[in-house]
């Protein structure tokens, strides 16, 4: 969005097919989903208004409650782990030369894997009889991840920090990449040390690739599904049940529309929410101009 | 051929004037001076067409150029940013406006263009290369050479040279000078540099606030300016003010009263008005009949040829001397200021209009 | 506090092939203050990184007041930089960051804060000690940046890498004055780098001229712009820069284009040299050398005449008041002190023109 | 040169100054991070039985059954080709309706602009759980069910948003004036975006393309929910393969190998651009 634009109505014709696109595969999915949450549905021809029972039951069941707190659990967990080291990682890649290329697309690998092979892997990775993973995890305690709740958690959790960590990593270190060596130059005039290097100007410097890692790894994380599906489906019991999970054997499992037309809106409705706040940092001018741009428009 | 601007305004957002032009521009050379945002830029935006006016007609020949879509407008337009197309070498950047234009020339023909201004403008060894691989200078030559290439009716050249360091900007300025002085398209050339505008000594026009406010050669301009804005945009250094009163038929200003030989009628019954004086007219040295004042050096910026020493008055006012050759001194030093009392310009407080000017020394050059 | 002395030093960035900086050896006295002057990519920026320790220079080394600090790192330098953009701790106040340094070296508090309050006086910062340097103006901000060099006791140079480059256009002329004042306060010699002849001649006592990773002339602005060594200094220093017209010495005496135009101050081989001399030092006289006025640019201030001399082009910078007309035949001289001969580039001697007999 | 010291290494130092411990840690972890995949490798080269017989780090007798079945067997190497299928068809139509788009958002403002461009990055962000039910219902009535182009058509709700941030991020690097010189010199504005723009934004374009492929292709659910034989995808494959009994691990190893290949041999091209993409070109 850069400034000077010319104004101008016509550019809705280049637009219109984007639109178009968008609204077939998301205004119409998103309507007729609005329209199972308000109606009991019994056969196609025979529906009775509901208003907004299925959402109250929805908001009330038990069952759904404890997946938005487990996947609300799974995710703040995520952040906790995947920020900070992604941080460390970052801050420990090489900079320049062609070491720095090798370490872009080495740790770029995880991410450009199939996020149902990711589950297979690390399926097959962390079995205690054919896995490394599970063979040596056994030789210090005995580890089972599809039956043990606490094994299969810590698995899905070790699972998504494996896959994502390498996003945070790139992130910050598209960030500390774009700080002029000035900086590091002044730092060392001045005699600061390793900590306060980072603290007061890498830090500082980070706060937006900080705040677009951390939304984008908490929606992703939110919207989690195929990995922990392929690894543990969710079992044992519903002990790694996510929301998408929940509300997919909801949908196509037991074909319950009311309910699950009513869960997937609620569900929308709180990715828009973080949507939203993930847009104004992403469009936040990157000279922090924020401000600026405020200021400029009382002029 | 003639471009004219028939009383062309242009309003941003609601109310406020942003632009109120009337002005004929001949073939050949013209130049549009002004200070930064006078709104040189946004004048050639409208005759290029990138721009609408409110109201007002532009016509080149007669012909109403509204009706006309920008492509087809016969106008070539050179950017202060030297911009080029990155994707392209320059044979082609060159070559691109002849290749999209309506009649089409062959591709030998191109190829003779494209060669004869590049000859013109020293690009000729590097016709295969990127532009992103040559210099700020040679990049800004390729855009010049892409405007000159088409011949195109009107060319509109805004600050070409404000980007380059400048030496390289003397030797392009020398080199337009060529290129354009028997152009027979009407090329207008816009600068904030006074010194340009009196290299060129070519019909020149003032803007200032989105207005012409004044028209002629560089030379009477700069001799008789007809407000402080004239004095101000054809002047380099900027010309010193100082708030002046007169009684009596004698003039006073910051501690120092004089007598003027004749006051000229319109300064007559002026008590309170705005002296100008040009730097390179206050001496370090007497000189005879000079007024003196004094003040403390704040700062001596030495160019090399010139040194321009900037000096605070008792009156708190500042005051810049301009001074032949290298004469670097330490700020805070005492300094006293001679000139001539012929030598100033005087200018009315309220409707900064010119009141009195220096008697014309040089007959016209 | 600090005299600085490079013995031979030079660096290439490709293990020797190429050298962004030719072998030099210079003395930088104490307190004084040196402009490093040269177009971009002529070597300046790559000295002022030896001296600050950010590049280690693959030949030669450096001495600060007798002691080798070739290859110590930037923090044992006892150095302050400003850069070209204002380097400032934005999450810290104008006071932290100029205690910043300071606390580093574990200096005691009430020490901190004396030097704090010193320094801040000294930049006219103390209003502004508790604002956030991100508000301040951007030729503000470098003071703050300047100031966070000098809180640290007897500081041996201050380096600035053209720190008036993001400075616009009317702060830029208050800030060279604040450093101009800054010079005669500090004791600290100070290494200035630009590309503008008019911010080294004005800042600095000494002026060093570079060309291609070669220093070519270091003199005051008045030896620069009076008594140019090479011609690339009488070409750079001054606008319009200096003539130069193709000539010939027989050993005795100058000719050009066969005939005679007057002789050199010292002995010189026959051989084709290059007569130079500033327009500002070519006047009319009847004593001198016929030239066809081609173009006269009235400049308000001064006139410029661009005339032909037996075929070379030649300006003059005359007077407002005197006449001209282009294709009038004048008769112009030179200067003697201000006109001088130079061979393959470099000054060899000054040149004494011929008075001839107007007949 | 006079004095005979050899030239000295010299280093331009980029960052802070990093000690050798450092990198050498950071090449230890990152060793530590590809275990999970070379044990997947090393999986698809021992046969199914041997896998499950005996625990061994090093496979001692490599056997390419897992590969020869995944290559004979149609079912499989089938729904890896219609993955492959899509995931292009997919590729190319967001990229070539997300241009015109993203050049509009670039260039101009328009009524309702900053709306319509936090609608697209909603859809971007949507889960994908949350429009099986009317996926599923709408692709029978409309006849895309278990189709290439459906399955295609259906990640455009994901893929068609991200192309069109990614692609705006790229263009307003591109300085608008360089529209306007090209209106000037007589450009009409398709040639003028196709032959003078497009060039110009070339590696977005093909950074973008990648992210699409890698997104589609990646995808589970949607794919799984609008398809049945015709167009499974591999994915669906290796899935549903899992709760049939005695599962053949190397054959779904070499699988699992087969679908890393494609972004494996893209990465060295999009390397420095990966962070840019995920955070929609904004960074």
């Amino acid at each position: 969005m850069i400034e000077g634009k010319k104004k101008s109505n016509r550019a809705w014709f280049l637009v219109l097919p984007v639109v178009a696109a968008v609204a077939f595969t998301a205004i119409i999915p998103l309507m007729t989903v609005a329209n199972y949450s308000v109606q009991d549905i019994f056969s196609p021809d025979n529906r009775l208004f509901v208003g907004l029972e299925f959402f109250r039951s929805v908001m009330t069941d038990d069952r759904i409650l404890d997946a938005f707190q487990r996947n609300l659990l799974f995710s703040l967990q995520v952040l906790s782990i995947e920020i900070p080291l992604g941080i460390l990682i970052a801050r420990m890649m090489p900079r320049s030369g062609w070491k720095a290329s090798a370490a872009l697309v080495v740790l770029a690998i995880p991410l450009i894997i199939p996020w149902n092979v990711i589950g297979t892997t690390w399926k097959i990775f962390a079995r205690g009889d054919i896995g490394l993973g599970g063979y040596v995890a056994n030789l210090f305690f005995d580890y089972n991840y599809t039956n043990d709740p606490t094994d299969a958690w810590a698995t899905v959790l070790l699972m998504d920090v494996w896959h994502w960590t390498p996003l945070v990593a790139l992130l910050v270190y598209s960030g500390l990449r774009s700080i002029p060596q000035a900086y590091y130059q002044a730092a060392s005039i001045d005699g600061a040390s390793g900590w306060s290097i980072f603290r007061f100007v890498e830090l500082p410097k980070l706060k937006r690739v900080l705040m677009i890692a951390l939304l984008l790894r908490f929606m992703d994380s939110f919207m989690i599904y195929t990995e922990p599906f392929v690894v543990t489906g969710g079992g044992p019991g519903e002990s790694t049940t996510m929301l998408s999970i929940l509300l997919s054997t909801i949908a196509i499992g037991q074909f319950d529309l009311g309910t699950a037309g009513a869960f997937s809106l609620i569900y929308f409705l709180i990715i828009q929410v973080l949507s939203f706040i993930f847009f104004t940092v992403l469009t936040l001018d990157t000279r922090q101009g924020a401000t600026k741009k405020i200021s400029r428009r009382k002029k | 051929m003639t471009l004219e601007l028939k009383n062309v305004s242009l309003h941003d957002g609601v109310e406020q004037l942003v632009l109120d032009l009337n002005a004929k521009f001949e073939t050949g050379m013209n130049i549009l001076l002004g200070p930064t945002l006078a709104g040189k830029t946004t004048t050639m935006r409208l005759i290029a067409g990138l721009m609408k006016p409110d109201e007002g007609e532009i016509t080149l020949n007669g012909q109403d150029l509204s009706k006309v879509e920008v492509r087809n407008r016969s106008v070539a337009f050179v950017y202060q940013q030297f911009i080029n197309y990155p994707s392209f070498s320059v044979f082609d950047n060159i070559a691109s406006p002849l290749r999209v234009a309506k009649d089409k020339m062959s591709k030998s023909d191109i190829k003779d263009r494209v060669e004869e201004v590049a000859e013109l403008l020293g690009l000729t060894p590097f016709l295969q290369r990127k532009p992103s691989a040559l210099s700020g200078g040679q990049q800004q030559r390729v855009a010049i050479a892409r405007a000159l290439s088409r011949k195109s009716d009107v060319v509109l050249l805004d600050e070409p040279l404000a980007n380059l360091d400048y030496k390289l900007r003397e030797q392009l300025r020398e080199e337009l000078q060529n290129i354009f002085s028997d152009s027979d398209s009407v090329v207008i050339y816009s600068t904030a540099e006074p010194a340009e505008s009196m290299y060129f000594s070519v019909p020149t026009f003032v803007m200032n606030e989105g207005q012409i406010i004044q028209r002629g050669s560089a030379l009477d301009i700069y001799q008789t300016p007809e407000s402080i804005f004239s004095a101000k945009a054809v002047s380099d250094p900027p010309i010193n003010l100082l708030s002046a009163k007169h009684e009596d038929n004698s003039l006073s200003l910051a501690g120092a009263v004089f007598k003027r030989a004749e006051i000229q009628d319109a300064l007559a019954h002026a008590s309170e008005f705005t002296l100008g004086i040009q730097p390179h007219d206050l001496h370090q040295e007497k000189i005879q009949n000079a007024v003196e004042i004094t003040g403390v050096v704040q700062l001596a910026e030495v160019t090399g040829s010139s040194t321009f020493v900037h000096v605070r008055l008792k009156s708190n006012e500042d005051l810049v001397v301009e001074l032949d050759g290298a004469h670097p001194m330490n700020p805070g030093i005492e300094y006293t200021i001679y000139f001539d009392p012929a030598r100033i310009y005087a200018f009315d407080n309220q409707t900064k209009k010119t009141l009195g000017f220096p008697e014309r020394l040089v007959a016209n050059g | 506090m600090a005299e600085i002395r490079l013995e031979n030093v030079a660096h290439s960035y490709d293990g020797g092939e190429t050298f962004a900086l030719k072998e030099t050896s210079m003395v930088w006295e104490d307190g004084k203050a040196y402009a490093l002057l040269g177009p971009s990519g002529c070597g300046k920026t790559t000295l002022l990184n030896i001296i600050s320790g950010l590049i280690i220079p693959s030949h030669g080394k450096i001495f600060v007041d007798g002691v080798d600090i070739t290859e110590k790192p930037t923090e044992e330098r006892n150095i302050a930089q400003v850069f070209q953009f204002p380097v400032l701790y934005d999450t810290m106040t104008v006071r932290k960051n100029l205690e910043f340094p300071l606390k580093n070296r574990k200096v005691p508090a009430e020490e901190i804060q004396k030097k704090v309050a010193e320094i801040a006086d000294m930049l006219d910062l103390t209003e502004m000690l508790d604002k956030r340097p991100g508000k301040l103006r951007s030729d503000l901000q470098q003071i703050v940046s300047l100031g966070r060099g000098l809180v640290r006791d007897s500081v041996a140079a201050i380096l600035f890498d053209e720190p008036l480059t993001v400075i616009d256009q009317n702060s830029k002329w208050t800030l060279r004055s604040r450093l101009k004042k800054l010079h005669l306060q500090t004791e600290a010699t100070i290494v200035y780098v630009t590309h503008d002849q008019t911010e080294a001649l004005t800042f600095a006592d000494h002026v060093l001229v570079m060309k291609d990773g070669e220093l070519i002339q270091a003199g005051t602005s008045e030896e620069l712009y009076l008594s140019p060594a090479h011609e690339f200094v009488g070409y750079f220093i001054g606008s319009p820069g200096m003539n130069f017209i193709p000539v010939s010495s027989t050993g005795s005496s100058i000719t050009h284009k066969g005939e005679t135009i007057g002789t050199a101050s010292s002995e010189l081989g026959a051989g084709d040299y290059n007569l130079g001399v500033r327009p500002e030092f070519v006047f009319p006289s009847d004593a001198g050398f016929e030239m066809e006025i081609m173009r006269v640019e009235n400049r308000g201030v001064y006139q410029l005449l661009h005339m032909e001399f037996d075929g070379n082009p030649l300006i003059a910078k005359v007077g407002e008041s005197d006449v001209y007309k282009s294709g009038e035949i004048k008769k112009f001289s030179f200067n003697p002190e201000r006109s001088f001969l130079f061979q393959d580039k470099r000054v060899v001697s000054t040149f004494e023109p011929k008075t001839r007999v107007s007949n | 040169m006079s004095n005979t010291t050899r030239p000295r290494a010299q280093k331009t130092q980029v960052g802070p100054r990093s000690s050798a411990w450092v990198s050498w840690m950071f090449w230890l972890l990152m060793f530590l991070w590809s275990i999970p995949v070379v044990w997947l490798v090393s999986m698809s080269l021992r046969d199914n039985n041997d896998i499950l017989s005996r625990f061994e780090i090093i496979p001692s007798r490599i056997s390419f059954d897992g590969w020869i079945t995944f290559f004979s067997d149609p079912t499989w190497f089938g729904s890896y080709m219609n993955s492959i299928i899509y995931t292009s068809l997919n590729m190319v139509l967001s990229v070539a309706i997300a241009l015109p788009a993203a050049y509009a958002f670039s260039r101009f403002t328009f009524s309702g602009d900053k709306h319509l461009f936090f609608w697209l990055l909603t859809n971007r962000m949507a889960p994908p759980a949350v429009f099986l039910l009317p996926f599923f219902q709408i692709y029978q009535a409309v006849g895309l069910f278990d189709t290439h182009i459906g399955v295609a058509i259906a990640h455009m709700l994901f893929n068609v948003p991200l192309a069109v941030w990614i692609l705006e991020g790229f263009m307003s690097n591109v300085p608008r004036q360089l529209d306007e010189i090209a209106e000037v010199d007589g450009y009409s504005f398709p040639r003028f975006f196709l032959t003078v723009f497009i060039p110009m934004i070339r590696s977005g374009i093909g950074v973008t393309a990648f992210f699409m492929f890698m997104f589609s292709w990646v995808e589970l659910l949607i794919a799984r929910t609008i398809t049945a034989t015709e167009a499974k995808p591999i994915a669906v494959q290796m899935t549903r393969t899992v709760t049939a009994s005695g599962v053949d691990w190397s054959l779904l190893s070499a699988a699992g190998v087969m679908t890393i290949i494609p972004g494996v041999i893209v990465i060295w091209f999009v390397r420095n651009y990966i962070a840019k993409g995920f955070a929609l070109g904004r960074v």
